[in-house]
This record gives structure tokens, sequence and C-alpha cells, in this order.
């Protein structure tokens, strides 16, 4: 019984497929999952946008949206209707071919990404051999998207914010394919599906989840900050500050398109915490061993809201870091951590069971992080302000 | 042939002649984009995943931007002045054409040499990453020397003196 | 004339095809770096050709030819970055980067 | 490479041949010695020459001694000391020296006689302001001449040969100033050279043939029997042996310096030197010098003899001598001149001894060559004194009664004249009658002796008119002749003694001389001169000389003619008379013939040298001159042309590709395409199937 709700979905995928030839089944097995993805997601973006506004406001001593449907939780459908009756303005100066298509080449590649995420038990839509590099790969394409918007806008603000996210998100990536190359070192494979399985495995009940290990942990940590960064959020969501660049790169955007940037901003939001849920907390795989009979794939969604409720506790906590604050800290502190967290899961690797790697690693990590952030980070912290005047 | 082979070459030779033919260079660098990608998909098709997804992280991720960058630091996005083609373009092209031309009589004379079709290799990243570390660790650890060399040289070549004016 | 070429001539043909439209850019265009991008064409071109000949080629299991295409991609990545790098330099002296202009190395 | 002379002494050669060398050394050191001193030293001078010529003497004594007490014991004694002169190549020129009978018996006359007349000299030459160079040249030829006689090798007897013809030379143009003295040496020197001539032919002849030129080498020398068989069996030209042609070769050289018939022109024109030069060179040694030699090298030519027969070398040499002899007494009969009349003397008795040598072989020769050198040094001597006293004057006719002024000189100069003619006692009279006993023997033909017979009357004739014109009668001259001084007289004393005792050592009763040359046991055995063939020679000459002595005496003695008066003879036959005194025009003959052909020979060679290589030297130069133009035109116009142009062109061209050069980066990807199109179509097109 705890089988068939756990592979549900798989059986309906089946029960469909049936009913066409068997030269079409596969052909109509993926289009199954493709579309599922396509609905599940966005819904769970209009979720998440309803939470943020929520938990927003009840962090600022504030209601947040209630107007709309009980206690507020039909405000993202009315956002949606409002984005798609608006009128969709194109500045005439603008480059039309680049300017329309910079959105949609930023959706598509976001959707691509999930192609490779175990949602469950052998719920992956394609199960790739070298999914992590596909993964990674799409990450790396969405920055020409958004450098597109900016530059076709032909808007001074939204260039330089279009220049900003990009070198962010080009600075991060580095960091955050490090901290996840570890985890791919440890496992020996850069399949996720792989990478859940071997984390599937419980001794006394707690799971093997990498987070339970010193360079796990540390990893976790690091790639949550370079995430956060990846996707423009909180304290590192310098190009839409809103004070000073309007909207960033997508000032000039209105309408769908604009609401499309939106859609694509969350949903990579959600792709990025659910490959953090696959590599560090054990993608699909129960907390304890006892919780086995719960099916899988809503263990992988559970997650994926846990870290979504993270980056908006974020968003509410923080405040928004400095552009050379934030490439410093990129370059000088995160980066340096993430290779020092290589060699110690090298060393963890080589070091044989029992308590003394446990120490040994732990201690390295602790004792460099300390140093890097008393030393590298004091002399960043109150230096006089230096104006450059723009030419 | 199989279909899918003719449509991706089409949309990759599209993608290098507009890159090749456009006026506004950002809209070549990012028709060089579609160009890059097409490769990647033709390189997908040969079965070669590790280089087609390797192909999308680097061109596209990284180079694409490089250039887009380049145009934008040199003001490459204004319209030229003088004409966007050098005065001796059809000596430039008349060349390409013959260097095709003989590329074409190659490969085309040569059906005898070439090997027949061969079964799918299935490869794995594991088989890559043993071979990356055994047989060609030399030229990966020169890789290595070389990438940080670059990195390097193009920061010291690229950035602001100190005390010169812009 | 298409019709009866083997799969590995028609990859070759592309490639074929790629190197020359780079080849053509590169030797019309006045922008510096356009060249350069036509040179990464024909770079990519050469990776094409790279991978066909591994695919189609005796011995797919030796990965020779995987592991050149991805290590030409490594070092055209540095040699774009470096070649920029240079034309940006030139750019900030010479305030162009019409190649035209750029013969102060001329004999 | 350093001339290294290993002394190669024999086995067994005693001191005395050691030291052997020494005795041609000390006057050749002597005379280098004068040489070195200044005019004045004269009598340093003196003394030096006879000191080292002394020294010689005692040495030759000395090995004389030895020899002679070898013979005693019946032992010939030989002994050689060779060395090994120089290398050449592979060969070895050896060179040594010989004591030998033969040897030792010439070094005791040369010594001797020279020594007498090195003191007849200092007298004589007092007066002479060239007085120190005079003995210089005189201690220089008698060591040369001293060197001739103990060679053991041909080559070494052929240098010492040619210093004797150097030193004569000088020593007969001692008074330089003289034309007819320089011109006389020049003729005594050149004539002498024909003979060389041949003899280093045969030299060179024999060297070839028997591989060595020493006489005698332990067996291997060219003297002995081994070579001399090599030589019989080469066959020469006019059915001669090699051994018979070389040896007359050699003696054709002996020839010359012996003053025989063709190559005797010199000896009279030679007594143009100093007299004490006639008396040591012309009288002595010297012309005794070739007979030596012929005696020397007397097996050669005798090579091949049967017994008691004859080669025909030594017929040739016996007819040559005897003709000699004849032809130089008649022509002496008719001179007027003291010292000429003696120089044909001395020309006909070597004649004698060449005869001698031909036909008895080398004791016969040799004692008469002994016996003539003392007599003959005498009569020179003598006349020299007879000279010096009517100061100068030398034409016999202007002379006459010098036997009561000179009476030593007259005394010793008619001993001289009676053992010359060949009175009985006397010791030409042994030494001749055995050249004529070994004539009556002599196989091949008695023409010979025939002649030797007439040609001693002539000798007594014209010596008997010589002593009538010089010492009967009543002086002729205008200054009163005196007697020369005590150092003259006294070697014309002591040559007079010898001239007298020596005939004993060869008398047919106690053949002495010849067994001591032969090395035979010689007893004394009165009843050989008793034997009848003896006895008839001897009657035969002793009536010989007996008529030519009265015929002169009774024609000449006493009647001391006017010296404008025609000669008795003259007067009985002017014809002949006038023939003679023009010595047969012998000399006319020459200077017609050879001066005449070589003069003719001397332009035909100018007008070549002129014309013809002159010209060719001439043609190439200007063929040369031409091919220089020719060669500078070509060079101005072609070569610089052709290299002007070619650097333009050069130039251009580099204009041409520094264009291509233009700084464009596209230019240069053109090109660079291009090229790889074009090597990619080439590689393509040549690799098709």
């Amino acid at each position: 019984m705890i089988k068939n709700a756990d592979q549900i979905f798989v059986l309906l995928q089946h029960w469909v497929m049936s009913f066409f030839p068997h030269a079409l089944q596969s052909l109509v097995g993926v289009l199954l999952s493709v579309v599922s993805i396509i609905c599940v997601f966005p819904a769970l973006f209009a979720i998440s946008v309803l939470l943020e506004r929520k938990g927003l406001g009840r962090m600022q001593n504030r209601l947040g949206p209630n107007r709309v449907g009980p206690l507020g939780i039909l405000q993202p459908v009315a956002d949606g209707l409002k984005s798609l009756t608006k009128e969709d303005i194109v500045p005439t100066s603008a480059d039309a071919v680049v300017h329309f298509l910079a959105p949609v080449f930023l959706v598509v590649i976001v959707f691509m990404g999930y192609a490779v995420l175990p949602m469950g038990r052998n719920m992956t839509l394609v199960n790739l051999d070298a999914g992590l590099l596909f993964f990674f790969a799409m990450g790396a394409s969405t920055e020409l998207s958004v450098f597109m918007a900016g530059w076709s806008s032909r808007n001074k603000y939204s260039l330089l914010g279009a220049m900003r996210a990009v070198a962010q998100m080009i600075s991060y990536e580095i960091p955050m394919l490090l901290a996840s190359l570890v985890v791919v070192m440890m496992t020996g494979s850069m399949n996720l599906g792989r990478i859940v399985d071997v984390q599937n495995q419980y001794t006394w009940g707690l799971p093997h989840w990498y987070i339970f290990t010193p360079w796990g942990f540390a990893a976790f940590l690091l790639y949550a900050t370079a995430t956060t960064a990846e996707s423009n959020r909180s304290p590192f969501d310098l190009p839409e500050g809103e004070s000073e660049l309007v909207a960033g790169y997508f000032t000039e955007y209105s309408g769908f398109k604009f609401a499309l940037f939106f859609l694509g901003e969350y949903v990579g939001m959600l792709s990025v915490s659910g490959l953090g849920a696959t590599l560090f907390l054990g993608g699909w795989s129960a907390p304890l061993a006892i919780l086995n009979w719960v099916p899988s794939w809503i263990w992988f969604f559970g997650k994926v809201m846990l870290s979504i409720c993270v980056f908006i506790w974020l968003r509410g906590t923080l405040p928004r870091l400095r552009q050379d604050q934030l490439m410093n800290f990129a370059w000088k502190f995160v980066l340096p951590l993430s290779l020092l967290n290589l060699i110690v899961a090298g060393l963890w690797r080589f070091m044989g069971e029992g308590l003394t790697r446990w120490v040994v690693c732990s201690a390295i990590l602790l004792v460099a992080y300390v140093v890097m952030a008393r030393v590298g980070m004091r002399k960043e912290r109150f230096g006089p302000r230096s104006y450059r005047y723009a030419e | 042939m199989t279909i899918v082979f003719y449509l991706i070459a089409a949309i990759t030779i599209a993608g290098a002649l507009a890159a090749m033919l456009l006026k506004s260079t950002v809209h070549c660098a990012l028709a060089l984009t579609i160009a890059f990608a097409g490769l990647a998909v033709q390189f997908l098709e040969l079965d070669a995943q590790f280089a087609g997804f390797a192909q999308i992280l680097v061109y596209i991720g990284a180079v694409a931007i490089l250039v887009v960058f380049a145009i934008l630091l040199t003001r490459g996005s204004e319209a030229p002045k003088g004409g966007v083609f050098s005065k001796s373009w059809p000596a430039g092209l008349a060349i390409a054409a013959m260097v095709f031309a003989v590329l074409g009589w190659a490969v085309l004379s040569s059906t005898s040499v070439l090997p027949n079709e061969t079964a799918k290799p299935t490869v794995s990243v594991l088989e890559i990453g043993n071979a990356l570390m055994g047989r060609y660790v030399l030229p990966l650890e020169i890789i290595a020397v070389l990438l940080t060399s670059a990195l390097i040289g193009a920061v010291i070549v690229a950035k602001h003196e100190k005390g010169s004016a812009k | 004339m298409i019709g009866h070429v083997t799969a590995l001539q028609g990859y070759l043909l592309l490639a074929a095809v790629l190197f020359a439209i780079g080849l053509a850019g590169a030797l019309t265009r006045r922008n510096a770096i356009l060249v350069l991008i036509g040179i990464e064409l024909m770079l990519n071109a050469a990776n094409l050709n790279l991978i066909a000949f591994w695919r189609y080629g005796p011995h797919p299991e030796a990965l020779t030819g995987m592991m050149f295409a991805i290590f030409s991609i490594a070092v055209a990545a540095a040699e774009a970055a470096v070649g920029l790098g240079l034309v940006i330099h030139i750019y900030r002296f010479t305030q162009t980067t019409d190649l035209g202009q750029m013969n102060r190395m001329k004999g | 490479m350093q001339e290294t002379i290993s002394i190669a002494p024999n086995v067994g050669s005693s001191a005395i041949a050691q030291l052997l060398w020494l005795i041609p050394a000390s006057p050749v050191l002597a005379s280098g010695v004068i040489a070195l001193l200044k005019q004045p030293k004269r009598k340093t001078a003196a003394t030096l020459a006879i000191g080292s010529l002394g020294f010689s003497l005692v040495l030759a004594l000395v090995a004389f001694a030895h020899v002679l007490s070898g013979w005693m014991h019946g032992v010939s004694v030989r002994e050689t000391v060779n060395f090994t002169w120089i290398r050449v190549g592979t060969t070895n020129v050896d060179l040594g020296w010989v004591l030998d009978p033969l040897s030792v018996v010439m070094l005791v006359m040369v010594c001797f006689v020279g020594l007498l007349i090195f003191i007849y000299s200092t007298g004589y030459m007092s007066h002479d302001e060239n007085f120190t160079r005079f003995f210089c040249f005189l201690s220089l030829f008698a060591g040369a001449m001293l060197g001739v006689v103990i060679a053991n090798s041909l080559l070494l007897l052929f240098m010492c040969w040619e210093l004797v013809g150097l030193t004569s030379y000088l020593l007969i143009g001692f008074w330089y100033q003289k034309p007819s003295a320089a011109a006389a040496a020049k003729k005594a020197f050149l004539t002498t050279r024909v003979g060389d001539i041949f003899f280093l032919l045969g030299m060179v002849w024999l060297a070839s043939g028997t591989g060595t030129l020493l006489f005698y080498n332990n067996g291997g020398g060219s003297m002995e029997a081994g070579a001399l068989a090599t030589l019989l069996g080469q066959h020469a030209a006019w059915g001669l042996t090699a051994a018979g042609a070389i040896g007359l070769l050699i003696f054709s050289g002996a020839a010359g310096k012996s003053g025989q018939f063709p190559l005797h022109v010199w000896l009279p024109d030679a007594m143009e030197g100093p007299t004490p030069v006639s008396a040591l060179i012309h009288a002595a040694t010297m012309v005794a010098a070739g007979v030596y030699l012929v005696a020397r090298v007397y097996p050669l030519m005798a090579a091949g003899a049967l017994v008691g027969g004859s080669t025909t070398a030594l017929t040739v040499i016996t007819w040559v001598g005897a003709f000699t002899a004849v032809f130089a007494a008649l022509i002496a009969v008719a001179q007027d001149d003291i010292k000429r009349i003696l120089a044909y003397s001395t020309v006909s008795q070597l004649g004698y001894m060449m005869a001698g040598l031909g036909m008895g072989g080398v004791a016969v020769g040799m004692f008469h060559l002994i016996t003539h050198a003392f007599f003959k040094a005498l009569l020179f001597l003598g006349a020299g004194s007879v000279i010096h006293g009517c100061h100068d004057e030398q034409n016999i006719r202007k002379m006459g009664g010098l036997k009561s002024d000179m009476l030593v000189t007259t005394v010793t100069y008619t001993c001289g004249m009676l053992a010359l003619c060949g009175v009985p006692i006397f010791a030409g009279f042994w030494s001749k009658d055995g050249i004529l006993e070994a004539g009556s023997h002599w196989s091949v033909s008695k023409g010979p002796v025939a002649l030797l017979i007439f040609g001693a009357v002539l000798t007594a004739f014209y010596m008997t008119r010589q002593v009538a014109y010089v010492f009967s009668g009543h002086w002729r001259g205008h200054k009163p002749a005196h007697e020369s001084p005590a150092v003259m007289t006294i070697p014309l004393a002591i040559l007079a003694a010898f001239a007298l005792g020596l005939g004993l050592f060869g008398t047919p009763a106690w053949p002495w001389f010849q067994g001591f040359l032969n090395g035979r046991a010689v007893p004394v055995e009165f009843h050989a001169l008793l034997e009848t063939n003896v006895l008839a020679v001897s009657g035969v000459s002793i009536g010989v000389v007996a008529l030519g002595i009265l015929l002169a005496w009774v024609l000449y003695i006493g009647k001391s003619p006017k010296p404008e008066q025609p000669d008795v003879l003259e007067k009985a036959a002017p014809l002949p008379w006038t023939w003679l005194r023009n010595r047969l025009y012998v000399d006319e003959i020459y200077g017609a013939t050879f001066i005449a052909f070589y003069a003719w020979w001397a332009r035909v060679a100018d007008w070549l040298d002129r014309r013809v290589w002159g010209g060719a030297v001439s043609g190439v130069a200007i063929v040369f001159r031409g091919w220089a133009q020719v060669n500078r035109q070509l060079d101005t116009n072609v070569v610089d042309g052709t290299f002007d142009k070619g650097c333009e062109e050069l130039s251009t061209g580099g204009g041409l590709l520094s264009r291509m050069q233009n700084g464009q980066v596209q230019g240069y990807l053109r090109w660079l395409a291009l090229a790889v199109v074009v090597l990619a179509a080439i590689l393509i097109w040549s690799s098709r199937a």
C-alpha cells in the first residue's frame, strides 16, 4: 500500500502510456512528466509568492495580503491576472527581438534545469549520467538572458543592473560548483539519483545525509550563500535594488514579460533549493528510518518548501550588501573556504572510520572559518567611503 | 542521416552566418551563442554528453558573456563609423570559399579511408574521470597551469592602470 | 549529392562549413572582437571534427577524441579571455577596435 | 741531415795507416794559415810551408819503413782505411786512403822533391812582393798532390786531382799582371779540364758498373777481381770491354794532366810561371800524377790480358806514349827558350813513361817516373839559377860560357843532362833501359820500341845542344852572370847526387824497385846483367846516346854563334826547322778548328737566344696583354652590368615583399589561409588513391 502511494505518479504515467501504440509510448511518457513539471512548479511559485508576502508581513509585524480570498490565499491568482491584463509596453529605442527573447530564453533555460532533479523514488524525468553538469550548464546560461534583458532595453539603469547581476552571478557560480563538487567527489558520480541512493541509508535510524558530516555541513552553508546570490535574493538582491536602480534589468518590462521574469526568478530559486535538497538533505529520503513509509516525493517537496521559507526568512532579516562588499565576500571568503572544503573532504575520505576524522575535519574548518572571517574581512568593513564620479 | 542532424546543422549554420554577417556586434554575439548551442546538441547527437554539457557550460556560460562584456567595454555596440566589412572583403570571402572547397574535397574524396558506422559507445562520467586522472593527467595539469596563467594575464592586460585617466 | 554521404562525412562537412564561415568572418570583419568570434567559431568546428572522428573512429572507448575536445574547449576559453583582454587594452590606447587602424606593427 | 763520417778502418790497419791522412792534411793546413797572414809575413810563411812538408816527409818515411819491413818479411802490405763520406738515398759514397808500395814510394818522392823545391824557392822568390801568397799556393798544391797519391777512392782522387788543377792555374798565373801568364794559366786550366771530362765520364761509368769507387775494399773494391769480372762481362763500343773503355777514358784524363799528345799544348806555355813552380809542377809531381793515375788504375786496363799479352787499352797507351815522346823531342830540338826545351823534354819523357806502363807494367813506368822526377827537377832548378844569374834572361842564344861564372850550377846541370840522356851509370839509363827492354819483349809490335830509340837519340841531341849553348863558348849577354846563393845551389847538389845514385835501385842485376813494387823478394844476381837480351838492349841504348851526344857536340860545342845568326840546323834544313820552331802549328790547328767552331757556335747560340727565345717570350707577353684587355672589357660591362641589374631586381623584389608586411592582421591571415589551401590541395591531390 505504501509502495503504491510512493509510486502513485509513476503508475499513473504507465497507465496513461498503455493507451498509446508502443512506438509512441516513450514519447508520451516524457510529455506527461514534462507537462506535470510545468504545472506543479508554477503552482509552487504561486504558493511561495504568497508565503513570502505573508511571511515578510508577519516578520515586519504586519498582516500581509488578506483581501483576496480567505486570508489572502488567492492573492497570487490576482497577481497573475493583473500581469496578464496589464499593457505590455516596449520602449521604442529598445532592441525588439532581443527584448522579447530575453524572458522567454530565461524561463525555458530554468525549466530545463528540472529535467535531472529526482523528485521521488525513480521519479526523475531524465536520469542523466552527468546530471549535475547538465544542471550547472543550464544555470550558467541564465546569466546570458539577464544580460540580454538589461542590454536590449537601451536603458542605462537596466544595463547597469544587468552588468551587476551578471558579475554577481558569475562570481557566485564558482563557489556553488565547488560546493556541489565536494558531494560528487564523495559519491563518485554526477548522477543525482545515485547521490540520493547513497544518502538513503540509515545507521541507528539516522540517515546518511551529507549535511551531518563536517565537510557536508560546511559545503551546505557555502552552497546556500552561493545560491541566494545566484538567484539575486535577499542580502544579494542589489540588481533589483529599488532605491537606486528602480527594478534592475527588467525595469523596461511590463505586463506578462515582467511576470515571466518574476516566474523565472522564483522557479530558479525552487530548482536551486531542490538541488540543495538532493545534494545535502538526501533528496526524497526520509529523515528517520521509521518514517520510510511516507511516500518519497512528499519528503522532496517538503525540503524544497523548507528552504523557500529560509530564503524568505533571510530576505526579511539581512540588510542588502554593497557591490564591492558582495564581490570581496565572494572572491576572498566563500571561494577559498570552498577550496579548503574540497581538501578537507579528501582528508575525510582517506582517514579511516572513527571519531578522529570528525574532530580533525571540523577543527580545520572551524579554525579556517574564524581566521578567514577575522583576518580577511576586517579591513573591508569601515574603510573611508571613496567616491568615483561617472565620466 | 537523421532529420535531427539536418535540423540542428541548419540552426548552427544559420547562427554562424548571422554571427558573421549581422551589423550589430551584440546581435552577432547572441547569434554566436545559438551556434554554440547548436554545436552542443550536435555533440549530444554524437553521444558525447560530457563534451556537450562542457560546451554549454564553457562557451555559452562563459565565453559568450566574455564577448558581450568586451563589446560593451569597447563601445562596440554603437554603430561603427565606417563599413562593417573591411575593404578587401571579396578576397577574404574567396579565400574562405577556397578553404571550404579544399576541405569538402578532402572529405568527399576520402570515402574509402573513413571508418564505417560503429556501435554507440556508452561513456560514463566515471570513465572520463579515470581517463582524465589516468592517461591524461599530464595534459590536465598543463591545462590547469595554462588557465591560471591566462586568468592572471587577462586581468593584468585589461585592468585600469592606477593613475591613468579613464 | 548529399544522399550517399555517410554520417561521419555529414559532420565533417558541417564542420567544414562552420570553419569556412568563421574564416570568412575573421577575414572580412573590421571589428577586432568579431574576428575573435570568427576564430572561436573555427575552433568549435575543429572540436566538432574531433568528436565526430571519436564517435565514428575505431576505438571510441579510448576517449582520445573526447579528451582532445574537452582540452581544446578549455584552451579556447583561455585564448578568448586573453584575446579579449588584449583588445580591451588596445581600445584603451587607440580608442578604436577597427583592425584597419591597428597597423603600428607594420614592417 | 747531419752528415756523419764513419771511419771504417780495415781490420789490422796499422797505426801509420790510420795517420796517413795527416800527410796531405798538414800542407793544406799550412796553406790555410798562410792565407790568413799579411804579405810582409815572409819568414813565418816560408817556415810554415817548409815545416809542414817536412812533417809530411817524416810521416812518409815512417810509412815507407813500415811497408819496407812488411815487404822484407815477404808480405805485400796493402792497408786501406775507408769511411762513408755521405749517404745519398740508400747508397753510401765511400772515401778512403791506402798504404801500399806504389803510394808510399810516390809519397816519399813528392815530399822529398817538394821540400827541396820549397827551400830553393825561398831563395828564388826572395825579392818578389807576393812571397806569402806564393808559398800559400805551393803548400796547397803539395797537400793536393799528396791527397792524389794516397787516395783509395777514385772520387777522392778526382777531388784532389781538381785541386791540383786549380793550384796549377794559380801558380802558372802567379804573375797575373803579365797578360801572357794569365792566358797561359787559363789555357792550362781549360785543356786539363777537357781531359778531366773524360776522366769524370770514366769514373761515373766505373761507379755504375761496379757500384763502388773504392780501389781496394777487402775484395769489394773496383780494382779487385770481383768488380773486374763484372766489368769484363759488359761490352762497350768498338770491341772494347767495359774495363778497357773505362781505362781509356781515365787515360785521356791522365793525358790531359800529363800533357800527352792531343792535350800537351798547355805545358810549354805553362813556363810563364816562376821556375820553382815549373820545377815542382811540370817536372816532378803534377805531370807525374797522370802516370801515377794510370799505374793505380793499371789492373783495370790490364784486365783480361793473356799472360804477357796486352789489351787494346794498353796498346793504345803505348802508341800514344811513343808517338808523344818522338813528337815532343822533335819540337824540343828547335826551341831557343831554356825552359821551353825542358818542357818539351818533360812531355817526351812522359811519353816514355806511358809507353813503359803500356808495355812493361807498373814497375817499369814508375821507376822511370821516380828517376825522371829527380833529374828533371834538378834541370829546372838549374835553369832557374841560370835565369836568376843572367838577370832573368831565358833565351839560350843570348847566354854562353857560364861554366866559368856558375861552376856549381854547371856541374849539377850537366849531371842532370847526362841522367836525362841516359848515359850509363846515371839514373836515366837504368829506367829508360828498363822501358826499352820491356818494349823489346812487347808482343804486340816492335814499332813503339823503334820510335822510343829514335826519341832517345833526339833527347840526347837537344840536351847536349842546350848545354853547349848555355855553358860552352863565350858569354853573349850584356851583363856578366853571377852564381846563385847557397840556398839555391845546395838543393841542386842534393838532387844531382840522387840523379846519380837512384839508378842503382832498379838495375837488372838488383831490380829492388820492381820487386818492391810487385811485392817479390829480390836476390842480388850480377849475372842478370849479362843475359843476352838485357845486354843487347843496354848495348843499343848506349850506342844511341853516344850517337846523339856526338852529333850535338860536333855541331854546337864551343861555337856560341851570334844570337841573330840562324841555328846550324836551320841552315841545314830551313823548312822543317821553321815547322819545329813553330811547334808544328798544333796551336794554330786547334785555333782554326776548335776555337773557330766554338766562336761560331757562340754566335749561333746568341742568335737563337735573341731571335727565337726572345721572340717567343715577347709573343707570349703580347698575348697576355691582349688577354688582359679582353678581361677588362668583360669585367666592366658584362660582370658589373649584370651584378648591378641583379641588385636592382633584388631591391624591387624586396620592396614588393615589404609591402606585404603592412601591419594588417587580416592581410596576414589571408596569406595564411591561402597557403593552407594550397598545401592541403597538394597533399590531397598527391595522396589520392
